[in-house]
């Protein structure tokens, strides 16, 4: 089981703030792949991964890394603190 | 050495007066950021974070601008939740006992803040809603460092 | 756009709260600087200047930042007379719609200030006095800009 | 006549802030060369020029400028501002 979650406009077009997913996805692209194969939703969320950027256990990383041991995936859009 | 993030305002003020003292001090740096209305039309502008990431990446930012500049001090402040145009969104402090340093240090705080620390932006107008775009001179900025 | 000239000490909080503010600006930086302790020896520093010139220099400072960059407000505070370890000597602001321009203006006073303004600093401590010599790197430093 | 004021260790080494001088010196350097002449203490402020600064009726000057219309020279070491 791992989290997901989903900030700003991701958050938005998915309509959740996060979920559990028992996922057998062994990289962040293979999750990817499951979650747009799902529904409308999702696949308008992950449509440009180019807009996007991942978190593995609240650490930036990318869409190649394996998911083997991540609790908490999190996607999100590019960040503008400041 | 300092993180604070807050939904709560803060007063820049109070904060500098007191930052940022002692024998090896010699130079303070703040910077302000605040809530823009370019439109005119802007009631508010509401910011989204990932708590655990946010401090946690504030905490990476400020220990690496430790490593980088001799500093005697520093301070990241960044707020969340609905702010009104005009309101301070965040602030960063940074004290060496030479000016470069402490300027050096807190610019490089603000382009790691921009970029690498898990906050969004949407603006609420009198026009409709949406989503700062992050900006790619703000990516490129960090290639300085 | 303020300059001021004073022996008197400056609360830089109470300047930062109050500087800065409108629809345009949304990035705020401040400098101060203050008397350092190196030698654990210093009684005090002595501040000389040039009444009259002292203005007049900072003022054009203050203007050719104002013309490089689009900036919403500048801040130029020196002290002069004696101050002790610790005490704020002096301190700039720059206000602006964005944080390269603040920064750029804030380090551009800082430099212009440093060997541009009739300032001279006399150190007073427990091994005698001396007059702080200039330094080739703040010379240096104008050649950026 | 003209105004000549020094400052920080040139004030010190030649004694006084500021007086009033009857010239005929055309530039600062034959200014300076006057000076030089008049005593040991002005001698020994203006030993070398390149440690020191002048500024015409409060602006920056150099040691070559002339001297017609100015009333104010002030001589000082480099400044320490900031």
């Amino acid at each position: 089981m791992i989290d997901v979650l989903y900030f700003a406009w991701v958050r938005e077009r998915i309509g959740l703030p996060k979920e559990r997913l028992d996922t057998g996805a062994t990289t962040v692209a293979a999750l990817v792949e499951e979650l747009r194969a799902r529904e409308d939703r999702y696949a308008a969320a992950f449509e440009d991964l180019a807009s996007l950027r991942v978190a593995l256990d609240q650490e930036l990383s990318d869409f190649d890394a394996p998911l083997a041991g991540v609790r908490e995936v999190a996607f999100f859009p590019p960040m503008t603190g400041g | 050495m300092a993180v604070r993030v807050q939904s709560e305002s803060f007063d820049p003020g109070a904060e500098l007066e007191r930052f940022g003292t002692g024998p090896d001090v010699g130079a303070v740096v703040t910077f302000t950021g605040v809530v823009r209305d370019d439109s005119g039309k802007l009631s508010r502008m509401e910011i989204e974070h990932y708590p655990g990431m946010t401090e946690r990446a504030l905490a990476a930012i400020e220990a690496e601008a430790t490593a980088r500049w001799q500093l005697t001090g520093s301070l990241i402040i960044h707020r969340y939740g609905a702010l009104a145009p005009g309101e301070r969104i965040m602030m960063v402090a940074t004290a060496a006992r030479h000016r470069a340093e402490a300027f050096a240090a807190a610019e490089f705080l603000m382009d790691y803040l921009k970029s690498r620390a898990p906050f969004w932006k949407k603006e609420i107008g009198a026009d409709g809603t949406s989503w700062v775009a992050a900006k790619d001179a703000d990516e490129a900025a960090l290639t300085r460092w």
